[in-house]
């Protein structure tokens, strides 16, 4: 049922310019139900990819697989980042070779203060920014250093977590919802900062509901449905495409 | 006022052996969050290393003495200790007095490498079990280390003494200006009280000073997410159960001497070790120590006759009575950590 | 009758504990109990069956019925005591059921097998209870009692000590501990002794530094521990790490007691025990016929002494074997009557008297004292005094025992 | 049938056949044979196995449905045996009054301590519950022996008050109890062959009892305030901003057990009338954990198999003896047979923990979720191998 | 006179003023919205006014009544219900059971004993709730484990749990983040359909102004803890103030 990836794109683009995250024919399961089904796609170094899709679409399955976390459980395919392959590795060894991931729920860790979390980010090498630079970037947490993350209101907390993926120094970046519970004018400086990055040299994969905001932001896009990709594009296409719009982003 | 002064000493004493106890305990149950009721069988285990270490230094070879004879009539042998043969009945005698604190030595490898051994082969794949399930696991963990230990030493006591030069007391009562005899307390346990200040001190700094009490804790609360900043948590687990496990350990090599070990002195220190964590606090290390020592006095002051005149079988139930008002009154034992094992 | 044996063999329950604290001395009195079955049945050589002044008993098993036995654990709990007893009267058939290593477990089973129809033969229980207020028709014990030890140390208390002593108990706290410090408390002061204190200890205590601490400055001379099992060893453990034994008060050197002793506790206490005097069932350096008669079975076939345990039950086992042939059956009404009264010689301690009354026996009680210089691991105890049986009987209705009913036999039927 | 579903109905229905001709399916082995060791089918081990599962049933309702762990369930157990007990000893040997006391009184306990205990969850709350049945024991060993008579446990006497009934009976000895004259202990013995089957009064007293109470345990789970139960261990957030007062529901939950361990001593003195204080140790409480988990915590009939599990190696395991090694392995040549004794040896008899505490870590190992979701795995998977893997959805259903 | 009259609430942590002087009065069957940036004190508001948090200061009237003082399921009973920031569901039952739980409560109150009779067997309350997962469109995952379904559904639910309590008064914090655009305008089609159908008065809490300005009657702008400005919808969206502190440029 699942659309075959138009892979011979992908493939083409590749010879052009080699893939520095690359996801091949991924199937994962939690536990009996097979949820991402044969998922393969590309990113290039220093471009944004979006990848969209409904509730319940697979989105965090993927970026979870990606970031080698035991549950779903990969059963099979490959996930090569910068000539590594990741899929034979646990997730703190995928973290130190450059892999950063902010997941959903923002996942603060209670008992520790806001300047803990992010000392936590700095034990494993590489590391990334300097705590003093991330509080520079994000006024509100230099000021809340000593209080507990989880106290934090949900903005904070996602600021949090999004600095605490840069106090590592990562090849990649994986967002999911990153805007979710953010004032408009966070979102914004969010924004600039991920714009900021990319200049930088980040590659950066972001998951989001707010699809506009995210297809204006992004490079690239990948639309999952029901665990299979059934676009892999151009960002702006989507924009475009009206079809596509309503059907899988109801935008 | 000699009675109490005797009494606060005494508490301080058996707290230190409670804190110590209960500082192993609470690294695993506290920080790592598994209840592991195998605890006292590491302490057993402990204890049972230094009468390994005395029976191995007693490792002797027979000669038969014609003129004596055994119980039976026949002509008795007598048996030489390996260590005065070889070292001269003098040195060999001092070696095998000093068989308690050469234990030390000898538990500290054989206790990491139960602790690892148990971690990687068993409680590694129960931390996100159900605590249900941990505590049936290392239950029966700790019955069958109580019966290997019971198929090889027996179930009776076994007594292994402290160094001859630490043997007799020490009078405090006249050092404080008291009639002689008022307070006396045991070379032993002075050093066992200073063995446990000790190791306790030891474990502190070693989490306070480096960030490996952090990893741990942020670990225990999601693994996951330590996971993916890069951090191996696993590896952290073992070293941490590795170090609890070396603490039980100890605490039971230098309590030898103290009451003569058994097979079952772990089950008897269970509950007590258990009810001092929880007291203390879950995943506060000060607040195990703290429980400890306060359990400790208070049950020595529950033993006078004064005080049990006044309530009869106080002594008995004073540990509970106290366990009772302090989790009343606050929520979270002395210095519990917030979320961690309330559900 | 209840399990009446009706084929060719006769099964009797040998109910230990063979878990928890007490296991060792469980398995020395199941190696016991093995050694009597082996002699009833003519093997072996026989053992005290030689010596034993009845002559009923022929080595063809009971009654011409082989002897043959089921093993139970009693874990010195009651509740699995009597679980275990049940299973050999229900499932195995069992017509005597014996054992135990405690005094809470003795009368229970005691209890149980008085309500089912068969014989019990305590094992090691001490409690003045046991043929005190909780006696049984069914029920007979071969051991001594708390009284009796406070009888028999008295008179050499007295030579060693003086009479102007001051005496500071400690003393377990449950109905064997209470019944024992009764008894030499009474006993000790009708030597002029002063009681200081009576201080209970709980029974969950593994370190008594908080009990022992203060006895020193209590004015004490003498500490007395009425303590058994693992309380006993550290108890003992905790008084000398002291330094009680160092000391001089009121002129005096400080005394210990332990008025129950066990050899295999007393192994648990190590060098503690040497020169401190307590009272005992039987040991093994007994130099009577009948002694070196067991002690040479036993060691023969285990190659060691067999403890006061052993020798109680492996006698129990005989004398209930002797009853039956002398009764001419297992109706246990029949062993009640055969064993009441009955008085013999041969079997270690002397001429030994079952008294009807209570059922309790009557013979030698020994003093002993920790040896100083052991010359080997079983040589840890050495007989100070043969206290002879009549300065340690008492009459039927003594206060300490008093209550409770022997009521009647029962046989099940 | 009875207001149950067709699954729950069918559970029931073969728990009552299991508990009917319990005597026949313990007794498989004919008496006398090598095997004959195995048998259970005994009154006094048919009895423990019923009580214990009433025990682990009232257990479950607790520790399964509202994951409040107490450790000191077993407090409940005694002080309803001692209450039967003291029926028995003042008032007179019919069985009911005493079994209902004892619900009463542990009801009662249960109420205060469940009151003061369930101001805390989680490992608090465990803590202090064992605080207290501890504290129960240890005054039952000492202080209160007047009341429990200590170490000896509470037994009748000859010389008992008894107003609804004699002291003694006219020969001498202490009556028995019974169900308006029948006696607990009556046992009619039917021999078929070499086999010999025991039916025990007592015995079918208490699995009748035990059946009503499977049944209501099975009513209560599948009843809106057995849901509130499992919500209340699920997020006890949501229950209290969904306008749910949670501490009613839990400390009902937790009298409903007490009660069950209540009934459960209340029979025990009823089949025996004796009453110790190691009923309300600390190792008694944890035994019903020990049974409730390795049956399955949360399953209906998990507690009952476990309690079964861990009693029958406490009364069989611990029975067998080297006289019996040697006679099983008798047809062996004799070095083969000794080394076979030499190696079964250290895990029977006085070994029995041994072998207990082996198969506790392989079953939580082995078969997480515990004996009976262990069994429904085997079941699945054998069903699996006929037909073709169809279990793709994600859909988990709570086990039984 | 409104039937939430919160009055000179504040509340402090340590050293923070997360409240300093908030005065709100909410009228009867609107939709009051309550904006503002990360870290306002939007959250703890609501926190005050269901019993998770006392306020140091001030008073809170519902309907007439204080629920000051009073423990969470009692204000729960009074008709007032909460969505939370991050779902509160009960994860080990399922999607139906779920659903039946606040039925209960709605129809037997803070505690029923009800051991014996069957689930099955109530008739009413099956009803009610299958009628609910009808109407939120969570029909077929009847039987699915909560915890087992994506973010956004377990979001759905929540709302569901709480609607089926027929509140008086529904405190929504952050209901549609995360969820899908199409579920987003499934869900205010729901609000405002609720809103129509019952006397219900909604306070809600959102970061999205699609969803605000679909929704709302009366819009408070916190920031800082205090209330900036409360006025309606067309007029906040105007204001410079709002647009520096909160809405920022994009909006
Ligand atoms: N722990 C789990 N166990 C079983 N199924 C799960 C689990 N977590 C997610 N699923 C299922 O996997 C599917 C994909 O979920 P996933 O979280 O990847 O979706 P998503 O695209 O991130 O959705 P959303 O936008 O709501 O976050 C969903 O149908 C969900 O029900
Ligand atoms: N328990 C607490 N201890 C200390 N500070 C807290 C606590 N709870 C909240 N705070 C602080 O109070 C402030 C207000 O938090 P609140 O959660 O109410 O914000 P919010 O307006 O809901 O923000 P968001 O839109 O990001 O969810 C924040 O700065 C937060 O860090
Ligand atoms: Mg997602
Ligand atoms: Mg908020």
């Amino acid at each position: 049922m699942n659309v075959k990836p138009d892979f011979s794109k992908n493939a083409n683009q590749a010879t052009t310019a080699p893939a520095f995250l690359s996801v091949w024919d991924l199937h994962a399961y939690y536990g009996e139900s097979y949820i991402v089904q044969g998922i393969s796609f590309n990113v290039h170094e220093g471009e944004i990819l979006a990848l969209l899709g409904r509730n319940g679409a697979g989105k965090t399955s993927t970026l979870r697989s990606i970031a080698r976390l035991g549950d779903p459980q990969v059963k099979h395919g490959e996930i090569w980042l910068d000539h590594q392959p990741l899929h034979n590795m646990a997730s703190h060894e995928a973290a130190t070779v450059g892999l950063g991931l902010v997941p959903e729920d923002r996942r603060i860790i209670p008992g520790l203060t806001v300047e803990e979390n992010l000392q936590l980010a700095q034990i494993a090498p590489p590391i990334g920014w300097s705590i003093e630079r991330l509080y520079d970037l994000f006024p509100r947490l230099g000021e809340r250093r000593k209080q507990e993350g989880i106290t934090l209101s949900g903005g904070e907390q996602q600021m949090l977590a999004i600095a605490r993926a840069l106090a590592r120094d990562i090849k990649v970046l994986l967002l999911d919802e990153p805007y979710e519970g953010l004032a408009p004018v966070i979102v914004d400086e969010i924004e600039k900062t991920l714009i900021h990055i990319k200049e930088q040299g980040m590659t950066t994969v972001i998951v989001e509901q707010n699809a506009v905001r995210a297809l204006e932001l992004a490079d690239r896009a990948v639309i999952l449905d029901t665990g299979g990709i059934v676009f892999d594009g151009a960002a702006a296409e989507v924009l475009e495409n009206e079809e596509l719009r309503a059907e899988y982003l109801a935008i | 006022m000699d009675a109490i002064l005797l009494q606060i000493l005494n508490g301080l004493d058996k707290g230190s052996a409670y804190a110590l106890i209960a500082l192993g305990l609470t690294l695993i149950f506290g920080t790592l969050g598994v209840v592991n009721f195998a605890h006292g069988a590491l302490f057993m285990i402990g204890a049972f290393c230094a009468v390994t270490v005395q029976r191995i230094l007693n490792l002797s070879f027979e000669t038969i003495d014609e003129t004596k004879t055994d119980f039976l009539g026949n002509p008795a042998k007598v048996k030489t200790a390996y260590v005065e043969s070889w070292f001269g009945p003098e040195t060999g005698a001092a070696i095998i007095d000093w068989s308690v604190p050469l234990a030390i030595l000898f538990a500290i490898p054989v206790m990491l490498f139960i602790g690892y051994v148990m971690e990687r082969g068993l409680i590694k794949h129960f931390y996100k079990r159900p605590h249900a399930d941990q505590i049936l696991v290392t239950f029966g963990l700790a019955i069958v280390l109580q019966e290997v230990v019971k198929y090889f030493y027996g179930a009776n006591p076994i007594p292994t003494g402290a160094p001859d030069v630490f043997k007799g007391s020490f009078d405090f009562g006249v050092m404080l200006g008291f009639d002689p005899n008022a307070i006396i307390y045991p070379y032993w346990r002075l050093v066992y009280f200073a063995f446990s200040a000790l190791i306790i001190g030891g474990v502190f700094a070693f989490l306070q000073f480096t960030t490996f009490g952090m990893v741990v804790r942020a670990g225990m609360a999601d693994r996951e997410t330590v996971g993916l900043l890069g951090i191996n948590i696993d590896r952290r687990f073992t070293i941490m159960f590795g170090v609890a496990a070396a603490v039980a350990g100890l605490a039971g090599v230098m309590y030898a001497p103290i009451n003569s070990p058994n097979y079952h002195m772990g089950m008897d220190f269970l509950v007590l070790s258990f009810v001092v964590v929880v007291v203390g606090g879950m995943g506060s290390l000060p607040g195990a120590v703290l429980a400890g020592f306060l359990l400790g006095v208070l049950e020595s002051f529950a033993s006078m006759n004064e005080v049990k005149s006044i309530i009869p079988g106080i002594d008995q139930i004073i540990i509970y009575v106290v366990a009772i008002i302090i989790l009343l009154t606050r929520p979270r034992g002395l210095m519990g950590r917030k979320g961690v094992m309330e559900d | 009758y209840t399990n009446e044996p009706t084929g060719g063999t006769v099964t009797l329950g040998f109910n230990v504990p063979q878990t928890g604290p007490y296991a060792d001395e469980g398995a020395d009195e199941l190696r016991a109990y093995e050694l009597a079955v082996e002699h009833l049945n003519g093997g072996g050589d026989g053992g005290m069956m030689n010596t034993f002044s009845s002559k009923a008993l022929q080595g063809n098993g009971i009654l011409g019925k082989k002897v043959e036995f089921v093993t139970g654990d009693t874990q010195t709990k009651s509740d699995a005591a009597r679980a275990s007893a049940k299973s050999m009267i229900e499932k195995d058939g069992a017509v005597m059921i014996t054992g135990g290593s405690s005094s809470g477990v003795a009368i229970a089973v005691q209890g149980l097998c008085q309500e089912a129809g068969v014989i019990f033969m305590a094992g090691l229980t001490h409690s003045n209870d046991t043929t005190g207020k909780d006696k049984k028709a069914n029920g007979f014990r071969h051991f001594f009692n708390g009284y009796m030890s406070g009888a028999a140390l008295a008179p050499v208390l007295k030579n060693l000590y003086g009479t102007d002593r001051n005496a500071y108990h400690l003393t377990a706290d449950y109905t064997w501990g209470w019944t024992q410090e009764e008894s030499i408390a009474a006993a000790t002061e009708a030597l002029g002794w002063n009681t200081v204190n009576k201080v209970r200890t709980p029974l969950a205590a593994t370190d008594f530094s908080s009990y022992i601490a203060p006895v020193l400055n209590s004015g004490a001379d003498v500490l007395v521990l009425n303590h058994y099992g693992g309380n006993m060893v550290n108890s003992l453990t905790n008084a000398v790490q002291f330094g009680l034994r160092e000391k001089i008060v009121n002129g005096k050197q400080f005394e210990i007691v332990v008025p129950l002793y066990s050899r295999l506790m007393a192994k648990g206490a190590g060098e503690n025990v040497k020169g401190i005097h307590g009272s005992t069932n039987w040991h093994w350096s007994l130099q009577d016929d009948a002694s070196k008669a067991f002690v040479k079975s036993f060691g023969t076939k285990y190659g060691f002494p067999p403890s006061q345990a052993a020798h109680t039950v492996y006698c129990q086992t005989l004398l209930y074997a002797d009853a039956a042939e002398r009764a001419g059956t297992f109706n246990p009404c029949g062993i009640v009557e055969a064993l009441e009264g009955y008085e013999f010689d041969g079997l270690g301690n002397g001429k030994t008297l079952y008294r009807a009354e209570d059922h309790q026996c009557f013979k030698d009680v020994l003093v002993v004292r920790g040896k100083e210089n052991p010359t080997s691991e079983f040589d840890l105890l050495e007989v100070v005094e043969v206290t002879p049986a009549s300065q340690v009987t008492y009459a039927p209705d003594h206060p300490m025992f008093a209550g409770g009913a022997l009521g009647t036999c029962n046989s099940g039927a | 049938m009875f207001g149950l579903d067709k699954k729950d109905t069918t559970l029931l229905i073969i728990v009552a056949c299991l508990a009917l001709f319990a005597p026949f399916i313990l007794n498989p082995f004919p008496t006398g044979s090598a095997m004959a060791q195995f048998n259970a089918g005994y009154p006094d081990l048919m009895q423990r196995f019923v009580i214990f599962g009433i025990f682990a049933i009232g257990f479950n309702i607790l520790f399964g449905l509202t994951g409040y762990l107490s450790f000191g369930h077993a407090a409940f157990l005694g002080v309803g045996s001692y209450s039967a007990v003291w029926m028995f000893k003042l008032v007179g040997m019919n069985v009911i009054p005493a079994i209902v006391l004892s619900v009463i009184v542990a009801g009662l306990f249960a109420v205060v301590i469940g009151f003061v205990s369930l101001r805390r969850s989680g490992i608090y709350f465990s803590i202090l519950t064992l605080a207290f049945a501890q504290m129960s024991f240890n005054l039952a060993y000492s202080v209160l022996t007047p009341i429990t008579n200590g170490e000896t446990g509470l037994q009748l006497t000859l010389d008992d008050p008894r107003v609804l009934g004699v002291s003694q009976t006219a020969d001498g000895s202490i009556p028995v109890t019974s169900l308006f004259g029948l006696e607990m202990r009556s046992t009619y013995e039917m021999v078929v062959g070499p086999w010999a089957f025991q039916f025990n009064v007592g015995y079918y007293l208490c699995a009748l009892i035990m059946l009503v109470s499977f049944y209501l345990a099975v009513r209560i789970f599948r009843s809106p305030f057995g849901m509130m139960l499992r919500a209340v261990k699920s997020n006890q957030q949501r229950m209290n901003y969904t306008g749910l007062n949670t501490r009613p529901y839990t400390l009902a939950a937790f009298v409903i057990s007490g009660m069950y361990a209540g009934l459960a001593g209340g029979l025990m003195a009823s089949m025996d009338p004796l009453a110790g204080a190691e009923r309300m140790q600390w190792t008694a409480s944890g035994e019903v954990v020990l049974m409730t988990i390795l049956g399955g915590a949360g399953t209906l009939i998990g507690p009952v198999v476990g309690a079964g599990f861990i009693k029958y190696f406490e009364n069989i395991f611990s029975k067998i003896n080297d006289t019996v090694l040697h006679q099983w392995f008798a047809f062996m040549p004799d070095g083969v047979e000794d080394f076979m004794v030499f190696v079964v040896h250290p895990f029977i008899g006085k070994g029995w923990h041994l072998t207990l505490g082996i198969l506790f870590m392989l079953v939580v190992i082995f078969l997480p979720g515990g004996l009976v979701e262990g069994g429904q795995k085997v079941k699945n998977w054998i069903k699996g191998r006929g037909k073709s893997e169809d279990s793709k959805s994600g859909k988990t259903e709570p086990a039984e | 006179m409104g039937i939430l009259e919160v009055k000179n609430v504040g509340k402090r942590f340590g050293g923070l003023q997360a409240l300093g002087d908030v005065n709100l009065s909410v009228k009867e069957n609107t939709v009051h919205a309550i904006i503002g940036p990360n870290g306002a004190g939007k959250s703890t508001l609501l926190n005050c006014l269901v019993g998770k948090l006392i306020p140091d200061t001030g008073s809170v009237m519902f309907d007439g009544q204080s629920v000051l003082g009073r423990a969470p399921y009692e204000i729960n009973q009074m008709g007032i219900s909460r969505v939370f920031q991050t779902p509160e569901i009960f994860g080990d039952l399922t999607v139906m059971e779920n659903m039946l739980i606040p039925c209960f409560a709605k129809r037997d109150g803070a505690f029923e004993l009800n051991a014996i009779g069957s689930v099955s067997g109530q008739k009413d309350v099956l009803e009610k709730a299958e009628a609910m997962l009808v109407d939120m469109n969570m029909a077929d995952k009847r039987h699915m484990h909560a915890a087992a379904m994506s973010r956004g559904d377990k979001r759905r639910l929540e709302i569901g749990m709480c609607l089926s309590q027929e509140p008086r008064l529904l405190l929504l914090d952050e209901p549609t983040a995360g969820m899908a655009r199409a579920d987003t305008n499934n869900t205010i089609d729901l609000l405002k359909q609720i809103k129509e159908e019952r006397d219900i008065t909604i306070a809600i809490i959102e970061h999205d102004m699609h969803v605000v300005f679909s929704l709302a009657d009366r819009i408070t702008v916190l920031a800082q803890g205090t209330p900036l400005v409360e006025d309606d919808p067309q007029n906040i969206k105007g204001n410079p103030k709002v647009r520096e502190a909160y809405l920022g440029e994009s909006a």
